[in-house]
């Protein structure tokens, strides 16, 4: 519960710093809060409680090893959701960085050229 | 040449201790690997290498350890006391001291070591000047004091690395 | 005879339009003169013939859309009609467009292809089918006027827009009708078997999307303005093929099809589409009176004429439909020879300003003989044509009860009078411009299309009945028209116009015979002296258009013919106002902040998530 | 046929990484590659159309291991039916028009095999969407494209460029997380992401209303941005027209299709099934698309902006047809969808070329050029027919086929506003003609010239496919289209597809 | 007092010490993927962190870093590659990414050659990849400035 | 853990230790008034803490496939640890933050103070960070 | 309740006081000398996780996650210093 109380809260910190922030920065560190909320989201539902990483030891039986460990789909999930939201978070970065050379701020109200 | 051999040792050590398996064919990948990045290495000249293969170096090396162990177990005490103390005893700055060791990956071993040891802190390493910051500057002459400590580690860093 | 054949007035204007697309100039003319003719052929052809051809094409849900296409006595006059104004129009253009480097852009293709989508609006039996020529056509004014030059692109825009927006509404229309669950819905023969009530919200929408599409295309208020617009920029052969006669064809055969056959109007709606006739009647005249560029007044005519048609469809009476049907096929004659007249002039004279011309019948007397028989035949002079499809207008205003219909009718027919003696006494009559003084008569080619016109409007004037019975009786598939017409029909006057003919050419003779035995010849010409200059021959002239400064004095009509001058009324710039206003505040919501645009997603989200857990 | 599917995705793939490989060796190859790699992709394609046989496969043999009721992470999951034959095909060959035009387009850029390594990336991306058997490949492949094409709108790296992409990663990003939240949830609710699986979890009412409900918000609402439905729309005229033109074509032509109306209808009629909230949504959302789109492209000066607000505008259309929620709005649906990549791809394209030739993408600026680039100029005339609807062009069709579906599902009033819409997609690009292609030329451009044929060829060629489909549509299209729908239109067909492809 | 490019002396030092075994020890952890976590991903992540050290310490001319930098898309490519190709040998086992290398036991390092190949692509390709990341976001204006442009 | 042997407590009582310096490092990080205070005490004791808590699993698992990881690991964090203080302070230092105001002496800004610096034109740190 | 949970627990608080200073700074330094703290500890919790589970797998985290800590600390101080990455 405490988990799912804990993936509430990062989505509102998430959405908070995507809309209320006004510098580009933190718009992107709010959008990768949520990123990792939806990622706990995943874990959540893959997670079983007790249950250990899905990862097959040596000599373990199959149904033993099913039987104790957790969800190993959510994982996978996670893990290429992880990689997918590092590359995301590269690119923006870099895209941020480029918008302070070409308007002189990370301000992201003043990143306006674009309109009507 | 040399160097890159002991580059290559240490290198396959690692990744030995890392897989922990002695299955021919990661072995054999693991030999492969370990000589590519020694040769790889080859440019940033890691003199350090070949000294650590000389058993007497290496020997004074694994004493170094828990003699350093101490040292910071002491000092960790002793910044431990400082910081939960409600008056906060410190008297912070940065002091200047001189080493006499003479190689690079010396005075860095040096610098490091200084670092690990709690309320010392090397700022910067010029030369042979080593500006570290302390928690508590003693009251009387504070130059000499840290030159002292300085020696002891400086004796054990000459026999591994020099 | 082949049911094939029926597809071939589409087939040759069509096949040949697109090969004189990839031809050089001079050829392309000669295939545009060539190919009109053959059409001319294929219709004529057609004209006794009741074949139909049939091909299923592709059958979608509720849609079906069937390649057929079918031919009755009426479809074949008109067929014909098409393809004699693509021929008379190829003619006049190719000795119009003579030592000025020939006809702009490929303009003898698209008039091909014009012709080829009208014969398909004329014989199609399906009507998807027609709404997919009737685009064609729509298409083809816009290509013809936006290549024909560069100042053609605001005109043609305009048009395209109206036209477009008439043809939305004929798809929504012809969607709405054919959405009524029978099969082969849009069949003729389904919509002529199962016409449309429009007793309810349904069938009275219906009924006015297909009647705006009609309407747009026929031009009537308010859906005209697009036809003074053009007038200007298009050429004379453009204006008299497509805006002047071709797509008054199309939209009232559309609405005639549609009010006779397919939708049964009640009431109500047949007095609105009177009312709309009547308005357009005298709006246009209105407009016209007060032209001095003889095209623009030209085009003020041909939507003034419309509304006789729509008034006549409207009536909902037999005879009211007749005339309304026949005044189309009028108008086009006459309306065609009025703009090759007004084109021929433009070019001897290099102006279509009505102050600067006079003078002109003895230089063009050809084309002033044409124009004038036109002219009188537009006015509803007796007995041409426009005389004949004018009364039939008139007594089915009677035969409805509606005597303001009536007088609005007659009323617009005497306007229609002044406004074309003003424009023979402008153009030909009264003294003529210094500036004029080297015109000479068009060219043969231009002659003769209007020739050729004018001697049908006296043709169909003096034997009126013959077109009624041969042509146009079938359209409410009534076989025998021409005994409804002689007395069968509730009319409240029959008209002869043999006698009538017979009684008209005595009392010309008549007068004629008088006018010499009173001297009417003699007339005296000499200087004028003011302070002892010659004044010069310009300033002493008196033009026409000076008749008419007085309609602009009177209070309120001049004030509201100034404003639908200005285009106060224009449909299309008042759509455009408040399309600016819609346009500006929408973008101004788009500020370009990353921030609002993530408040509309999470707005957009909440209300899919509202219509979900809510609704 | 169907195991040679997962080609559709690695063709793209091996492209997008050679391009980068021969960098080092000529830079000039990446764009014998690229071509050659539309070829191999429009060949495929056209195979894949010929074979009528559909079916699932398991790329990746480790997977689908069923142990003790339990199965593990299996291979990605290939269905080949006639929807995504429809799009595969679609994308083939915008792309291979797109590949061909970008070689001369492109040529004055630097950093070309970057360009058609992204470019492809890009196209394995859509392919991969579209072949994705399971919901969480299809995200995967989803964030590809997305990538690829977040990185191809700031190609330029000017400030617009850069400004253009990071809104549209931003919003891109919230979709895709809303996506994926759906996609767990999905999870959570029915235990599968075999698409199949779900679907039978779905059909045997497995997953309770408000789950479903909740889920189908988020679908709607994360392939609703990607595919710019209205209140989602708002990166798309920034994002369009700041990519270099081949670019934007793929973009506007292709990429809002697979990521958003694909996924909407492989999601909505193949899995979740349509009901009727989707549908009141789809029909209200896809209005507003449709008038608000084209209110704004009617303002625009900028061409590729028009363009690109037009894009949302047809998107609408698309929204409604599928909102209908019946086989013929489907169809409608799917043929304006396939019809806009088309025509939109090519105005796309002659925008760029009509840029090159005039420095300026402001309509107010040019002028005339119909004399100047003819061959352009008709291109541009023809694909400007058929987005507005004009027979016989296609675009005429799939309007039309849209207007007749909501007539017949009785949404008159959005038929209304369609038909409205349909009209002042006319004005604009009315507008867009009468400013730029004729009336007089501007005396600055008096020594303009036509493109080369490189450039102008592919965008006729579309044109011409504008037409063609237009005209020939009945002669196999339909069956096409019909094919597609019915794959996309039934549940339990899908079903039996992939699970008895296992 | 700034001495020489890059950071200062210890931190070279160290870095210098370190470079040789992360790299190392980030192909031990993909080789080993298949039997402990990691795999290619992770080793790819470790080695693409040695690189950027290398850039970090030594600064964008010198070291391994600014070697591999200069052929950073490419390796990126070549990995990814690596790994289409391995896809498409799937075919000589008869479909799209098969294992076409004979299985073998489980939780024995030679057993499933596809799947350490697979994770060698995958290290290149990750490697390159985040380090080519890595550049385009702190070296924007540097090293691939020279790659990108308008005409 | 749940036998408790000779090797089991002595990890336990390593790692408590270790545990017991993270804790007061980090009060330390909390406390201390400057930069290079907080540098000092928490660097040094948590790297401490965790070398010992490393430490402790070497002594619970042997010199085996975890003890040699962990011993791996425990080089590293004593290589990488005090590199990385020296790279804060020095920076640290050389961006102008000035030493607590009650600190005795700074000979490196002493000693810096003729050296060629050039911090102008440098981005302003705060704006990221923050 | 064992034993190594009461290490964990510590760890969090430590981590929380780490976390304190991010916040408060007051200068950048301040804080990424708190983000290379919070990596060491890091590894100090997988030690923790190591002798919970018996899994190497938390090993190769912690050596992993040190290397990532300390690059990540050098790209800081580097920034801190006002020079750009690859200088
Ligand atoms: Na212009
Ligand atoms: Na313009």
């Amino acid at each position: 519960m405490t988990m799912w109380a804990l993936l509430i809260a990062f989505l509102a910190v998430g959405f908070y710093g995507l809309l209320a922030k006004r510098n580009v920065i933190k718009k992107i560190l709010g959008l990768t809060i949520l990123d990792h909320a939806v990622n706990l989201l995943l874990i959540m539902i893959g997670y079983r409680h007790g249950g250990c990483a899905p990862i097959r030891l040596p000599g373990e039986d199959h149904a033993g090893f099913v039987a104790r460990s957790v969800d190993p789909i959510p994982q996978a999930l996670v893990l290429t959701s992880i990689v997918i939201g590092l590359g995301i978070t590269m690119l923006m970065v870099a895209l941020a960085l480029r918008i302070r050379q070409c308007y002189r701020t990370l301000d992201g109200t003043e990143v306006n050229r674009l309109k009507g | 040449m040399f160097r890159v051999i002991a580059t290559f040792v240490f290198a396959f050590l690692v990744y030995l201790a890392v897989t922990w398996s002695l299955d021919p064919a990661s072995v054999l990948i693991g030999a492969a690997a370990s000589l590519a990045a020694a040769v790889a290495m080859r440019p940033l000249e890691l003199e350090v290498a070949p000294l650590l293969l000389l058993p007497h170096r290496l020997l004074f090396a694994v004493i170094y350890v828990p003699v350093l162990l101490w040292y910071v177990i002491r000092a960790n005490l002793d910044v431990a006391y400082r910081v939960i103390h409600p008056k906060l005893p410190i008297r912070p700055g940065i002091v200047k001291a001189r080493t006499t060791l003479k190689t690079a990956a010396a005075r860095v071993l040096l610098a490091n070591s200084i670092t690990l040891t709690p309320g010392t802190l090397t700022v910067d390493l010029v030369g042979d000047a080593l500006y570290i910051h302390r928690i508590a500057v003693p009251e009387k002459e504070p130059e000499a004091e840290m030159q002292r400590s300085i020696e002891h580690f400086e004796g054990f860093i000459r026999r591994i690395l020099e | 005879m082949n049911a094939e054949l029926v597809l071939l007035p589409i087939l040759i204007p069509g096949v040949l339009g697109l090969v004189a697309l990839f031809l050089p100039g001079r050829l392309r003319a000669v295939l545009g003169f060539l190919g009109s003719l053959a059409t001319l052929a294929a219709g004529l052809a057609l004209v006794s013939t009741r074949e139909s051809f049939h091909h299923a094409w592709l059958v979608l849900g509720p849609l079906n859309l069937d390649f057929s296409f079918r031919v009755d006595g009426f479809t074949g006059w008109l067929s014909a009609l098409v393809g004699l104004c693509a021929f008379f129009t190829a003619l006049y253009a190719a000795d119009f467009f003579r030592g000025r480097g020939g006809a702009p852009g490929r303009l003898y293709a698209w008039l091909l292809i014009a012709a080829a989508g009208a014969e398909g609006v004329v014989l199609a039996g399906n009507l998807l089918l027609l709404v997919l020529c009737w685009e064609i056509v729509t298409l083809m004014l816009f290509v013809l006027v936006i290549t024909g030059s560069p100042e053609g692109a605001p005109a043609a825009a305009k048009a395209f827009t109206i036209l477009g927006f008439g043809d939305v509404a004929l798809i929504l229309g012809t969607v709405l009708l054919g959405s009524r669950g029978f099969d082969h819905p849009m069949d003729f023969a389904t919509l002529a078997a199962n016409p449309l009530a429009t007793g309810d919200l349904f069938g009275v929408l219906t009924f006015l999307l297909l009647f705006a599409g009609a309407a747009a295309k026929a031009g009537a208020v308010p859906l005209h303005t697009w036809i003074p617009t053009m007038a200007g920029p298009a050429s004379p052969p453009v204006m008299a093929f497509l805006p002047a006669s071709l797509d008054k064809v199309l939209g009232i055969y559309l609405l005639a099809r549609v009010s006779v056959s397919w939708v049964t109007l009640t009431p109500g709606l047949q007095f609105a589409v009177m009312a709309v006739g009547a308005i357009t009647i005298l709006a246009g005249v209105l407009m016209a009176m007060v032209q001095h560029d003889v095209k623009r007044l030209l085009s003020f005519h041909a939507v003034s004429q419309v509304g006789y048609m729509v008034l006549g469809i409207g009536t909902g009476t037999l005879v009211g439909v007749l005339g309304g049907v026949f005044h189309m096929v009028n108008n086009a004659i006459y309306k065609a020879c009025l703009f090759f007249g007004a084109g021929a002039v433009e070019r001897e004279a290099g102006t279509r300003d009505l102050g600067k011309l006079g003078g002109l019948h003895r230089a063009m007397p050809v084309t002033f003989l044409c124009m004038f028989v036109a002219a009188l035949s537009i006015s509803g002079v007796p007995p041409l044509n426009g005389f004949v499809s004018k009364w039939l207008v008139y007594q089915a205003c009677v035969v409805a009860r509606q005597p303001l219909f009536l007088v609005a009718a007659l009323f617009g027919s005497v306007l229609t009078l002044a406004s074309f003696v003003k424009v023979l006494h402008s153009m030909f009559w009264g003294a003529r411009p210094p500036a004029l003084d080297g015109v000479n008569e068009a060219g043969i080619g231009m002659r003769l299309p209007m020739v050729g016109l004018a001697i049908l409007c006296v043709l169909l004037g003096v034997f009126g009945g013959a077109p009624l019975d041969q042509a146009i009786g079938p359209v409410k598939d009534v076989p025998a028209a021409s005994v409804a017409l002689a007395g069968g029909l509730d009319a409240a006057g029959t008209f002869r116009p043999g006698v009538v003919t017979i009684l008209l050419v005595i009392g010309v003779l008549a007068g004629i015979l008088a006018a010499h035995l009173g001297g009417a010849r003699a007339r005296r010409v000499r200087s004028v002296f003011i302070g002892g200059e010659p004044l010069d021959r310009a300033q002493n002239r008196f033009p026409g258009t000076e008749f008419y400064r007085t309609v602009h004095e009177m209070p309120l009509l001049g004030r509201t013919l100034d404003a639908g001058e200005k285009g106060v009324f224009d449909v299309y710039a008042i759509f455009g106002k408040l399309g600016g206003g819609v346009i500006r505040g929408l973008r101004s919501l788009h500020t370009g902040v990353i921030t609002d645009y993530l408040f509309w997603c999470l707005l957009g989200l909440g209300a899919v998530l509202a219509v979900f857990f809510w609704c | 046929m169907v195991h040679l599917a997962p080609l559709f995705v690695a063709i793209p793939l091996g492209a997008a990484f050679l391009s980068l490989l021969v960098k080092a060796v000529a830079p000039r190859v990446a764009g014998i590659l690229s071509v050659a790699a539309a070829a191999a992709l429009l060949f495929l394609a056209v195979v894949a159309l010929l074979g009528v046989d559909s079916g699932a496969t398991a790329a990746g043999g480790w997977g689908a291991v069923s142990e003790g009721g339990v199965v593990f992470l299996g291979g990605i999951v290939v269905v080949l039916d006639g929807l995504s034959r429809l799009f595969l095909i679609t994308v083939a060959v915008v792309a291979s028009a797109v590949v061909v035009y970008g070689v001369k387009y492109m040529a004055p850029y630097t950093g070309k095999p970057l360009y058609h390594s992204l470019l492809w990336l890009m196209i394995a991306g859509m392919n991969g969407v579209v072949i994705s058997g399971d919901l969480f490949n299809l995200y995967v492949f989803l964030e590809i494209g997305g990538i690829a094409s977040y990185s191809l709108v700031a190609f330029g790296t000017k400030g617009e460029e850069v400004e253009a992409s990071f809104k549209y990663l931003v919003l891109g990003c919230v979709a895709s997380a809303a996506i994926l939240i759906a996609i767990a949830l999905t999870y959570s609710a029915t235990g599968a992401l075999n698409m199949a699986d779900v679907a039978a979890a779905v059909a045997a009412g497995k997953v309770p209303d408000a789950a479903l409900f909740f889920v189908s918000a988020l679908f709607l609402a994360g392939f609703g941005l990607k595919a710019a439905m209205m209140p989602f729309h708002a990166w798309l005229p920034d994002a369009h027209p700041s990519a270099p033109a081949p670019i934007s074509a793929m973009l506007s032509g292709l990429l809002i299709k697979t990521l958003g109306i694909y996924a909407i209808v492989r999601i909505f009629f193949s899995v979740l099934g349509v009901g009727w909230h989707a549908q009141v949504l789809l029909l209200a959302f896809g209005s507003i698309s449709m008038v608000g789109g084209v209110f704004l492209a009617l303002g625009q000066d900028d061409f590729k902006r028009l363009l690109a607000y037009h894009s949302i505008s047809q998107m609408g259309f698309v929204f409604v047809a599928l909102g209908v929620n019946t086989t013929l709005g489907l169809v409608a649906g799917l043929f304006h969808a396939v019809n806009h990549a088309l025509f939109k791809s090519a105005l796309f394209l002659s925008s760029g070329s009509l840029e090159r030739i005039t420095g300026t993408r402001k309509l107010s600026e040019m002028g005339g050029l119909v004399r100047r680039a003819p061959m352009t100029s008709l291109a541009t005339i023809g694909a400007a027919l058929s987005i507005s609807g004009i027979p016989p062009f296609n675009g005429f069709w799939s309007k039309l086929l849209i207007i007749v579906a909501l007539v017949s599902g009785g949404h008159h009033a959005v038929a209304g506003i369609a038909g409205l819409t349909a009209l002042m997609t006319l004005m604009s690009f009315i507008k867009v003609q009468r400013k730029a292609l004729f009336g007089a030329l501007p005396e600055r451009l008096a020594g303009v010239r036509e493109v080369s044929a490189v450039m102008f060829v592919p965008v006729l060629a579309l044109a011409l496919l504008c037409l063609a489909t237009g005209i020939l549509w009945p002669l196999g299209l339909s069956d096409l289209l019909d094919r597609a729908a019915a794959a996309a239109g039934s549940v339990g067909d899908y079903m039996g597809l992939v699970t008895g492809g296992r | 007092m700034n001495d020489g490019p890059g950071m200062s002396l210890i931190v070279r030092m160290v870095s210098r010490w370190l470079l040789g075994f992360v790299f190392v020890y980030g192909l031990g952890v993909a080789l080993f993927g298949h039997l402990t976590p990691g795999g290619g991903f992770v080793g790819g992540v470790v080695v693409a962190c040695a690189l950027v050290m290398s850039i970090l310490a030594f600064g964008g001319k010198q070291g391994p870093g600014a070697f591999l930098a200069r052929a950073v898309t490419t390796l990126d490519a070549a990995g990814a590659l690596m790994f289409l190709a391995l896809a498409l040998f799937g075919y000589v086992a008869g479909c799209f990414f098969t294992n076409w290398i004979a299985r073998g036991e489980p939780a024995t390092f030679g057993s499933t050659w596809f799947v350490i190949l697979m994770n060698v692509a995958i290290l290149v390709k990750v490697g390159a990849g985040a380090f080519a990341g890595f550049l385009a976001i702190v070296a924007f204006g540097h090293i691939l400035d020279a790659e990108e442009g308008r005409p | 853990m749940t036998e408790w042997t000779f090797g089991t407590v002595a990890a336990a009582v390593v790692m408590a230790a270790g545990a017991l310096f993270n804790l007061l490092g980090c009060i330390g990080l909390v406390r201390l008034p400057d930069v290079y205070n907080r540098v000092q005490a928490s660097t040094k004791c948590v790297t401490l803490g965790t070398l010992l808590l490393l430490t402790g699993v070497i002594i619970l698992f042997g010199f085996g496939s975890m003890g040699v990881k962990a011993l791996v690991c425990l080089w590293f964090v004593a290589m990488t640890s005090p590199t990385a203080a020296h790279a804060i302070g020095r920076a640290a230092h050389r961006s102008g933050i000035r030493l607590w105001e009650k600190s005795v002496c700074d000979e490196y800004a002493k000693d810096r103070e003729g050296a060629v610096e050039a911090p102008a034109g440098s981005p302003p740190a705060e704006e990221v960070a923050r | 309740m064992t034993f190594l949970h009461v290490l964990m627990a510590s760890l969090v608080v430590s981590m929380f006081l780490c976390l304190y200073r991010v916040m408060a700074g007051p200068t950048p330094a301040d804080r990424t000398v708190s983000v290379d703290i919070l990596g060491v500890l890091m590894v100090g919790f997988c030690a923790v996780l190591t002798a919970m589970t018996g899994r190497d797998v938390y090993m190769i985290v912690g050596v992993s996650w040190s290397l990532l800590s300390f690059v990540a600390t050098l790209a800081l101080a580097k920034h801190l210093e006002g020079r750009s990455f690859d200088d």
